[in-house]
């Protein structure tokens, strides 16, 4: 299942001019604000009509101006969370959850109300008017009304911005669900890189209205003209082997054994990894003593230096590359260079729960 | 009441409320269907039908009267059409006068139902669709209820219209009591005869009341109703 | 009695609307002799009246019945020894069709079987003169009972008329001046001159009326040139 | 146009222009204010306010028009004091007139108000006041611009009917050549004589171009002014 | 100058009761979605008026129910940056930055509008009209007028919530910048630790409506409860010594000199730093050989543990206590116990500008 899309429209002095196509999964739009992100949506959706395009999911043609087909909204089976909620005011909370269902074909077999309200902690809101809810309340709802349209194609316009880092982590899980058991496609906007990280199985960088980029997260995340040298990171397919009595989960991947704290997967369950660079600290030699679990012995492969004072030196550790960002002074001081052996030390804790994600990632 | 008005007027007083009633009821889905075309649709004599639907506030009343008594009447095209195929008669008919009514309060209706739809935020419109809601089903899920307030007013402007309608009632059902004699036939009868005053006033007074009665519940009706369309 | 007439002078006349034309007329040839310009307003005698007891900066008053005349009159807005019926009119039965046959209106019409189930279009009958000298017809006639349930009234001779013209109604009672209004109707009887109270048009100048013109224009109502634009349009004159 | 129509009729629409223009315009603050006190404000006898304005649509013109007379007439109240205290005289003058058709057109300008000023979110006023604008400049700056397709269809609503009045103006004013006799009136007086048909079918048809004209216009304007206000 | 706010009011079933006093400087409001931070806000700003509540700036008396004193919103002079924009639909975007200055007294010398306009890179907008700005286009233009209006206290409603890093990073030092220069009282709502970090002279943290804790941001941010074990962190008062030719500027704090990534301040300057407990090492020895620059040898003042794998480990450095966030097997691995002396490496780079902010906490 692929997710073709091609659109050129002009709006003002903003030209969009955007070509991608991204296998299954969770295609995330990243790009600095006014880059076109929601423009593109919105074309996907359906409620703009690009002057010239071809939308296709799959083998299903959304829009192709060429053979003069246009599905229109209604038809193409979404669910749209909307950058501000649009929530229908003359309706109770319960009613725009369920605004979706009424529409959906009776075989479409959704998600239950319960369910989602459950994971949004809404329960309480349900007889309210969104009218007085508030911010985190009013997104919430609005990705509830989404969810619960049994869609065929989700659409998350910064879904989670409204929100607080407890809640976020409440409710990434659930996008991640979707996309590897329901496997429904989503079209999902952010500005936060460890959502990126987790939720992403492409990734499209947009600037200026234009594609700048799109690639694997791991590819786009250690793009350091995409993201900034400050923002690289590694992401490392791993199983779960096994869960330790004090909390840790003990992982395999093609770097090594990984102890990180634990994750809410069954042991063999494959997840990925997402090391941001900057957590990564080398040493020549094996370090003893450290409060770090994580040591892991590998080569140098690459090292590369831009104008500030940090390096992004990359190792090659088994079958994976794990980059490390350090001050160029350390690479100084510790003479490394390209091809010698190095050791990269990661503590535990360093990998917050946002950054695990369920998936490989190819 | 009717023995404060007098059996004749008493009649009135009933006659005026079922035509306006009536009038207000059977217009309310085409002044709908007309305000939502004026607002947000884009066709080719989209003026002319703005112009016409404003015709009747323009033209003198006996104007409007007049022509309606020559499309409408039994003779008038219209009329002959409706006779023949569904056997409706509007000419000196209390249909009639629901007709008239509901022609002369129809530029009122529109108006308030058009400003309303025109308020509708179109965003909302574009999340029902999306969700799965066709053009119909979005009407009737987000801007039917959004709108309610105006068309709350624009009934209540035409029913206040309706009652008070005298000049193309006339001219195109006369004044036949119990049938087409509305109040303002009846008052405006009344004035027409020196030392009727009283008798006027006094039908006045109940036009007033059931005025007053109706615009007191629609304002109660409509503040309900916005409070729910604000979401609070 | 001859006035004597200052030239630049306005004069403002309120007339009955059924007067309509004919008095345009009379007053343009009356200003052509004497210079000074008349000025209409034509409305129903109610609303006229009561716009004169109100102040209205009328010279002359000419109603279309003796009843708001009369109003005027009692309510001191005339001044005395000025109001003279100047104008008769008659009442006739017109008919839609053009080839209706003429009728001798008497207490042996049947009017009622003559309109069946069709309207009889006349001015309001409680209100309207014209109604109210129908219904006095109607009445002395024997006819009124009949049929009353079959009357449509309307609030101006337009109206009645137009009901008419349009076929909506089969017949219609009109003054004689308004039949020759429309062409689509036809003119089938006229009603006995005695069944009804004495059809007339008083005129007077008003109490708050400075003009002398006002007296000679009324004295011009009942000259021989204005006597001969009163019979083409159907008026009696009276004196 | 004046050849089309004989100067008399030519007279008539030039009068007719002239008092809708000053009915609406002098009306019009008057209506903005009542409009928002009745949408935003709460004050006893707010529901007989809100009475009050329906009242010209409730009770037959002739009504009106009379009352007007009474009240306004030379001998009436309000009339003697005007004319003793600003030598203000409305009866029988052009200005009656423009009275007479601002007091019919006014429920249908505050409702059109009105409804637009429900319409406008309330959180950009509060941001307004955060800013440091007072109530009076909250009103100028926000709600103002943001109602004006409303004012505008008031005004052109109003205007309309105000091209269209007759019954209260005939009754109030009466119907005097160059001083009162709007269309409708001439129009009026036209049906009344032989052969004056094809004159008023002139006027009508003048009429009804100039306020199709209006319609266009204000159609134009106010879709310019929703734009402008819609952010777009 | 302090803020003191002591309200009470009912919403529907929501009941706000907060009260606290915080000096002058940046209040930051925190707290999880519908905990009551808009409506608190809303009631400082008087478009809400509690039921019960005493509001007052300094000697300024903005709200007094018992003495009857209420002052209407245009009198407060604020500069009110709403969660939703809220900008002004008819007006374009310079007009609507201008607006406030229309009502600001001429003596109050605010802000120019090239300077705002720079600042949040909206010059190329100010022709346009709002309605089609996109998210973050549309709030750097509501925190432009918010600060155009010359306020004496500014209110800010997650003002940066819709940006993107890049963007984040221009503007929060401004707010540094009217905390420090123009000394502007401002009530701060985020749901970033790391704004807050940054920014607060207080934090207030808010539960269901009541204030669940007031406090320095080195508090409260150290404070388990309140953020969490995972956001724990220090914050280090530190001074800038100099700054190093390969980029890294060398600081002097209470536990030792610091080596951090460029920081734009000029030698001397106070500044503070944000260290989150995840990135600090523990170990025994001095270790060697490592890439991390910093390591500093202190106390193990305190061991804390909790539900999950991990622990807080806080040393006692010179002056100051730093937080190590470590997996409780290291703990036990290490032998670490209250007393011993123990090293904490930090990275450079674990550090990043956001968590770097100006003027000293205390
Ligand atoms: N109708 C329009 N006319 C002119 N410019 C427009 C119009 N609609 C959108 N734009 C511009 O197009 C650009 C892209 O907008 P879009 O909403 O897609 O940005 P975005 O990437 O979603 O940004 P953000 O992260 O801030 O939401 C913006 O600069 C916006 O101002
Ligand atoms: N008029 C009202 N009636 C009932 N409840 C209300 C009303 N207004 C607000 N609330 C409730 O009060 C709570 C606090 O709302 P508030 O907007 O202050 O939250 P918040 O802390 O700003 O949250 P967020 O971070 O999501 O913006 C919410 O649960 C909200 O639903
Ligand atoms: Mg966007
Ligand atoms: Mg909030």
């Amino acid at each position: 299942m692929t997710l073709t899309v091609s659109v050129q429209h002009q709006l003002g002095d903003f030209t969009l001019d955007a070509r991608f196509e991204a296998p299954a999964g969770v295609t995330v739009l990243i790009g600095p604000s006014g880059a076109g992100k929601t423009t593109l949506v919105n074309t996907v959706a359906g409620l703009l009509h690009p002057r010239q395009g071809r939308i296709v999911v799959d083998d299903w043609v959304l829009l192709d101006t060429q053979a003069g087909r246009v599905l229109p909204p209604h038809k193409r089976r979404l669910g749209y969370v909307f950058q501000g909620a649009r929530l229908f005011p003359h309706m109770s909370v319960r009613q725009n959850l369920l605004y979706g269902r009424w529409f959906a074909p009776r075989t479409a077999r959704g998600e239950s109300l319960d369910r989602v309200v459950d994971l949004l902690g809404i329960a309480h809101l349900l007889a309210r008017r969104p009218g007085a809810l508030s911010g985190g309340e009013r997104q919430r709802v609005a990705i509830g009304r989404a969810l619960l349209a049994s869609p065929r194609l989700i659409l998350a316009d910064e879904p989670l911005t409204a929100l607080d880092e407890a809640r976020k982590a409440e409710i990434l899980p659930y996008f991640e669900r979707l996309r590897d058991e329901v496997s429904v496609p989503i079209l999902y906007v952010s500005h936060s890189l460890s959502e990126v990280a987790r939720l992403a199985t492409t990734v499209v960088a947009m600037k200026d209205g234009q594609v700048a980029a799109v690639g694997s997260p791991d590819a786009i995340l250690g793009d350091v003209a995409v993201v900034g040298a400050r923002h690289a990171a590694s992401v490392l397919n791993a199983r779960v082997v096994a869960h330790h009595g004090d909390g840790l989960s003990e992982l395999a991947t093609g770097a090594g054994p990984l102890f990180l704290p634990h994750i809410h997967e069954v042991p063999g369950a494959t997840i990925r990894v997402r090391i941001a660079a900057r957590d990564v600290i080398l040493s020549r030699e094996r370090p003893h003593g450290l409060s770090a679990l994580n040591i892991l012995p590998g080569v140098i492969a690459d090292i590369r230096t831009g104008h500030g004072p940090g390096a992004l030196v990359t190792l090659t550790i088994g079958d994976e590359r794990l980059t490390a960002r350090i001050t160029q002074r350390s690479v100084r001081d510790m003479g490394l260079e390209p091809g010698q052996p190095c050791h990269a030390v990661l503590k535990s804790v360093a990998v917050a729960p946002e950054d695990v994600g369920t998936g490989r990632i190819d | 009441m009717a023995d404060f008005l007098g059996p004749d007027a008493w009649l009135a007083v009933l006659l005026s409320l079922r035509v306006s009633f009536w009038a207000v009821l059977v217009s309310l889905p085409l002044g709908i269907l007309v305000a939502h075309a004026l607002a947000r649709w884009s066709f080719p004599g989209k003026q002319v039908l703005n112009g016409l639907v404003h015709l009747p506030l323009v033209l003198p009343p006996v104007v409007t009267g007049y022509l309606l008594l020559v499309t409408f009447g039994r003779r008038g095209p219209v009329g002959q059409f409706l006779d023949t195929w569904f056997g409706i008669v509007l000419s000196f008919r209390w249909t009639g006068a629901a007709l008239a009514a509901a022609v002369m309060a129809f530029p009122l209706m529109v108006r308030a139902i058009r400003l309303s739809i025109e308020a509708v935020d179109p965003r909302l419109e574009a999340a029902a669709s999306t969700l799965g809601a066709g053009r119909a089903w979005v009407f009737v899920t987000v801007t039917l209820p959004l709108i309610l307030p105006g068309i709350i007013a624009g009934a209540i402007l035409a029913f206040a219209k309706a009652m008070g309608e005298f000049g193309a009632t006339i001219t195109f059902v006369s004044n036949i009591p119990g049938e087409t004699r509305t109040i303002p036939s009846a008052i405006h009868a009344l004035l027409q005869a020196p030392g009727g005053d009283s008798a006027a006033a006094r039908l006045v007074i109940v036009a007033l009341v059931i005025a007053m009665a109706a615009l007191v519940l629609a304002e109660l009706v409509s503040r309900r109703v916005a409070r729910r369309v604000s979401g609070a | 009695p001859s006035h004597r007439v200052r030239a630049n002078e306005t004069l403002t006349v309120f007339a009955a609307a059924s007067l309509g034309s004919a008095l345009d007329a009379v007053a343009d040839a009356w200003s052509a002799e004497s210079g000074v310009s008349v000025t209409l307003s034509f409305a129903g005698s109610a609303a006229l009246a009561r716009q004169i007891q109100h102040g209205a900066p009328a010279d002359l008053f000419i109603s279309a019945s003796t009843e708001w005349m009369d109003a005027v009159e009692q309510s001191g807005d005339l001044q005395a020894d000025t109001r003279r019926d100047i104008l008769g009119n008659r009442l006739v039965l017109i008919a839609h069709d053009s080839d209706a046959p003429q009728l001798t209106i008497d207490s042996g019409l049947d009017l009622a079987a003559l309109l069946g189930d069709g309207r009889l279009a006349m001015a309001m009958t409680d209100s309207v003169p014209a109604g109210i000298y129908g219904q006095q017809a109607l009445r002395t006639l024997g006819q009124w009972d009949a049929v009353t349930p079959r009357v449509a009234q309307s609030d101006n001779v337009r109206a009645a008329l137009a009901f008419v013209a349009q076929g909506e109604a089969p017949l219609g009672i009109v003054y004689a001046t308004d039949a020759r209004i429309e062409d689509d109707v036809t003119v089938i009887g006229t009603f006995p001159a005695e069944s009804h109270a004495p059809i007339v048009y008083p005129a007077a100048i008003t109490a708050q009326s400075r003009s002398r013109a006002a007296h000679a224009f009324l004295d011009f109502l009942g000259s021989r040139t204005a006597a001969g634009i009163w019979n083409a349009a159907g008026f009696s004159v009276l004196d």
